[in-house]
């Protein structure tokens, strides 16, 4: 455990990395980043809190079984929309055209709009899940494995 | 070879490759071994994403892009999946070495070593 | 001796590798580049994105970013594997 | 029906994959242990189908093509264009042969794991790595795409080496395990940057498409050559063998068997990429020469390693690499004369059958060997076979499982591993008479090497601290008994498995204008 002044400027610094990643996830489809980018960007602020706290403080919050379903739930629902697309082949992006994500940008230079991409923002947000949790868990369980403690189910 | 000088990035990423090839083979500490397969990893991916690269090109992406060129988007996304899977060949053998160290004290790969003819 | 002879061996593969390097197409100037050329045409239209290589990576290559997330839930899976407690509990899980 | 013919490639990769994502969720939730088993079972029932579906009709209509994310499955390249942008899957002969291979092994071992993996901790991950390693040979093995071959090699190398690590209470897994990862990440970064040499001149990445751009200049052939140095470290060929007899070793027993399926993938890509990737460009006979010297070199180290081990599963590993020499030799002949039509007809094919034949035999009788020994490590506690003894009183079913596992591999005549060496003997003798006799001669030092262990262990006055051992449990003894079956079924009737298996993937390697034709046949 940190100083006082470097816990209280992580507390309040996990907000902005956190809102920050979450752009990042979100608006994959329309500017560089995507899902892996912007989980990585949130588990950094994981790893802040890591430096600043102990990994003691932390695995109360951060448990092992949450993790675990996060990140499967994030694998399985990837896995989903691709299996979606079965009606014509995997991976088909069905979205296209449809009233979710389903509109489709002017060709050429634009300002980008939000509800385009098919099932590209929806992967993003499944990756997204998937990385935040994934690893997030190992750098967790490295740290309390380092110190000769387990993870909390 | 009439384009020497223009290909630097190219032969940077085969002299990274190079390098990462003597820590590997000749460095007996478990940690710097893996920073070499690290330093192997970077020159692979700076090898494709150079191999994508046009002259003046901007970033294929349409948001608000000015007129011009794109470079190649493929590289791009070559890489990226190559990054991501080399992060987690590295936690894994870092794991391993966490658990080498407790076994053995020691991360040499001469003295840990157990299995041997 | 076997430190010389590998060292010798890695200078080759060195030496391969650079020559190798030259006679690639000059930088900047990536020839043929038709497989590109059709992404950067077409994804606006067809995967409605603006970002080339979101398309790429999740519809013109998207498994491979299927595997790519597998691969990172399996080093996962892995590296908890790893570290997992030793005792057994009593339901044996 | 229709619909599971023809999304029968990818639902054999992607459902083993949700399978491990499940996997985590349900052991824990609701089912725990039992539930976990039996789903883990029926989802592996329910592929075995599906493969059982696919070899079928890849045998009958021919090679398969699977574009991802197209509006059809077969079109593989885009209206108009005359380039492949997608991921293709292109299953042929060879491919579906190795899906049966690995598919048949993983099962047993899946069952085989059941009893034997009772009680341990950590048991919903091993299941869950099961099915990925599982999932990364099969995509490895039906994938027409040089990156998503990396991608797929990778997912296999990962969850062998986690495998291999699983016993991490013993300093000596966690070692095997880490060369199995180090080999694996310096592999499977030769193999990329390889493939990054193929796209800077050809801008694609189906193997299809560059085998019809392939023009064969200096830069194919570094990157031939980086291909050749990544997938011969990965299948354990001499010299690049060291890791391979301590991954082996010290592997728990479902998942020996499944790696050792892995190493032979990775022999499959190679053949894929000399005979498809590069066919018709190279000099067969030099590139053949050197196939069948890594062989050679294979077959007469292993085997010289292996007489001396007392570890019995090191020994067992060291005769994988010198088996793996056997294939070597039968497909290095063969494409060693592939440009010749009547050497190629009078033995070269023939070669050809017993080198590939020689795969799912030696898998199918080294993974009962493999379960043979853990099931003593499993009840004995050692791998020691100087601790061993008298063995087969108490331990019936084993004894006579590792006999028809030790005749099969030294080439006795009423099983499988005799089909395949006659025809690599026979071939080889009328290629080159010296590389026979040798290969003659490894298989007898390999019988002295397997009857020595059996004396050892299984026969001999009885242990006193070994009297109380019994027989392994129920689903054990399943396990070996499928592959023991077959190995049987495929010594009993050799010609029927050579004709309706094993000649379609030997086809599918000499006939590449095939593989290439069915993506690029539109092409000028």
């Amino acid at each position: 455990m940190l100083s006082k002044i470097v816990r209280t400027v992580a507390n309040q610094l996990i907000l902005f990395i956190l809102v920050f990643g979450l752009y990042v996830i979100a608006h994959g489809h329309l500017t560089p980043g995507g899902g892996f980018q912007g989980g990585a960007v949130v588990v950094s602020g994981v790893v802040t809190l890591l430096v600043a706290f102990s990994s003691h403080d932390l695995k109360k919050s951060l448990r092992e079984r949450v993790l675990t379903i996060m990140e499967s739930t994030g694998a399985l629902i990837f896995a989903i929309l691709g299996f979606a697309g079965l009606g014509t082949v995997f991976f088909y992006n069905f979205l296209v055209g449809s009233p979710i994500f389903g509109r489709i940008p002017p060709t050429g230079s634009n300002p980008g709009d939000f509800w385009t991409g098919g099932f590209i923002p929806l992967m993003n947000f499944a990756v997204g899940l998937k990385v935040i949790a994934g690893l997030s868990a190992v750098i967790l369980a490295i740290a309390l494995f380092a110190r000769g403690e387990e993870m909390e189910e | 070879m009439e384009h020497v000088a223009g290909n630097f990035p190219f032969v940077a990423s085969a002299l990274l490759i190079g390098i990462a090839f003597y820590i590997i083979l000749f460095k007996r500490n478990l940690i710097k071994l893996i920073m070499g397969i690290a330093l192997m990893s970077s020159g692979v991916n700076l090898f494709i994403v150079a191999l994508g690269y046009r002259t003046g090109g901007n970033a294929p992406i349409y948001t608000d892009v000015p007129e011009g060129p794109m470079v190649l988007s493929v590289p791009q996304a070559l890489t990226l999946t190559s990054i991501v899977i080399n992060v987690a060949v590295l936690a894994l053998m870092l794991t391993m070495v966490i658990h080498t160290y407790r076994h053995t004290g020691d991360i040499d790969s001469e003295k840990s070593r157990k299995l041997k003819g | 001796m076997r430190k010389v002879s590998g060292l010798i061996l890695l200078l080759v593969l060195v030496a391969f590798l650079v020559i190798g390097m030259l006679l690639i197409h000059p930088f900047g100037d990536p020839s043929p580049t038709d497989m590109d050329d059709y992404i950067i045409e077409y994804a606006q239209n067809q995967t409605g994105s603006n970002s080339v290589v979101a398309s790429v990576v999740f519809d013109y290559r998207g498994l491979d970013t299927l595997g790519e997330a597998t691969i990172l839930f399996t080093a996962v899976t892995g590296v908890l594997l790893l570290l997992r407690t030793q005792k057994r509990k009593e339901d044996g899980s | 029906m229709d619909f599971l013919v023809t999304h029968a490639p990818i639902l054999i990769v992607a459902l083993p994959l949700v399978a491990a994502f499940v996997i985590p969720l349900i052991s824990i939730g609701w089912a725990g242990d039992r539930g976990r088993n039996i789903f883990s079972l029926a989802i592996f029932a329910f592929i075995a189908f599906l493969v059982a579906i696919l070899v079928q009709n890849v045998h009958a209509v021919g090679i398969r093509v699977y574009t991802f994310g197209a509006t059809a499955p077969e079109l593989a390249l885009p209206h108009g264009y005359m380039v492949p942008v997608r991921i293709i899957f292109e299953v042929d002969g060879m491919s579906i042969f190795m899906g049966l291979v690995i598919t048949t092994v993983a099962l047993a071992s899946l069952i085989y794991s059941l009893h034997f993996m009772k009680g341990q901790t950590g048991q919903a991950r091993f299941y869950a790595l099961m099915m990925l390693l599982y999932a990364g040979m099969m995509g490895l093995a039906f994938t027409g795409d040089m990156f998503n071959m990396f991608v797929f090699l990778e997912i296999a190398s990962i969850a062998g080496a986690a495998l291999a690590a699983y016993r991490t209470n013993m300093a000596d897994a966690i070692e095997g395990g880490f060369k199995y990862i180090v080999i694996s990440a310096v592999s499977a970064l030769l193999v990329l940057f390889a493939i990054g040499i193929l796209y800077a001149q050809y801008n694609v990445l189906s193997i299809a498409a560059i085998a019809h751009y392939m023009q064969y200049t200096t830069l194919d052939m570094i990157a031939l050559a980086l291909l050749a140095i990544a997938f011969v470290m990965k299948l354990a060929g001499v010299p690049l063998h060291m890791w391979a007899p301590d991954t082996y070793t010290v592997a728990p027993a479902g998942t020996t068997p499944m790696i050792l399926a892995a190493s032979y993938t990775s022999m499959y890509a190679l053949y894929r990429v000399t005979f498809t990737l590069y066919g018709g460009h190279i000099n067969t006979t030099a590139i053949g020469w050197v196939v069948i010297i890594v062989g050679v070199l294979s077959m007469f180290i292993g085997v010289m390693m292996a007489v001396h081990q007392t570890d019995i599963k090191r020994m067992m590993a060291y005769h994988a690499i010198s088996q793996g020499g056997y294939m070597l030799l039968g497909v290095g002949v063969g494409l060693a004369v592939i440009s010749d039509p009547v050497a190629l007809a009078s033995y070269g094919r023939d070669a050809m059958n017993g080198g590939v034949f020689h795969i799912i035999n030696h898998v199918f009788y080294k993974a009962l060997l493999f379960m043979t020994a853990e099931a003593i490590f499993f009840r004995i506690g050692t791998r020691d076979t100087n601790k061993m003894g008298g063995l087969a009183r108490n331990m019936k079913w084993t004894a006579a499982f590792y006999v028809i596992g030790a005749l099969a591999i030294s080439g006795i005549p009423p099983f499988n591993g005799f089909a395949s060496k006659l025809l690599i003997y026979e071939s080889v003798l009328r290629f080159n008479p010296i590389l026979s006799v040798i290969a003659m001669f490894v298989s007898l030092v390999t019988l002295a090497s397997f009857a020595k262990v059996f004396y050892s262990a299984f026969t001999g006055p009885e242990m006193p601290a070994y009297r109380e051992v019994r027989e392994v449990p129920k689903s054990m003894i399943i396990g070996m008994s499928i592959l023991a079956v077959c190995i049987i079924f495929f010594g009993l009737f050799p010609g029927l498995v050579v004709d309706n298996i094993v000649a379609p993937a030997t086809n599918a390697l000499i006939n590449h204008t095939a593989y290439v034709n069915a993506v690029m046949g539109a092409v000028p």
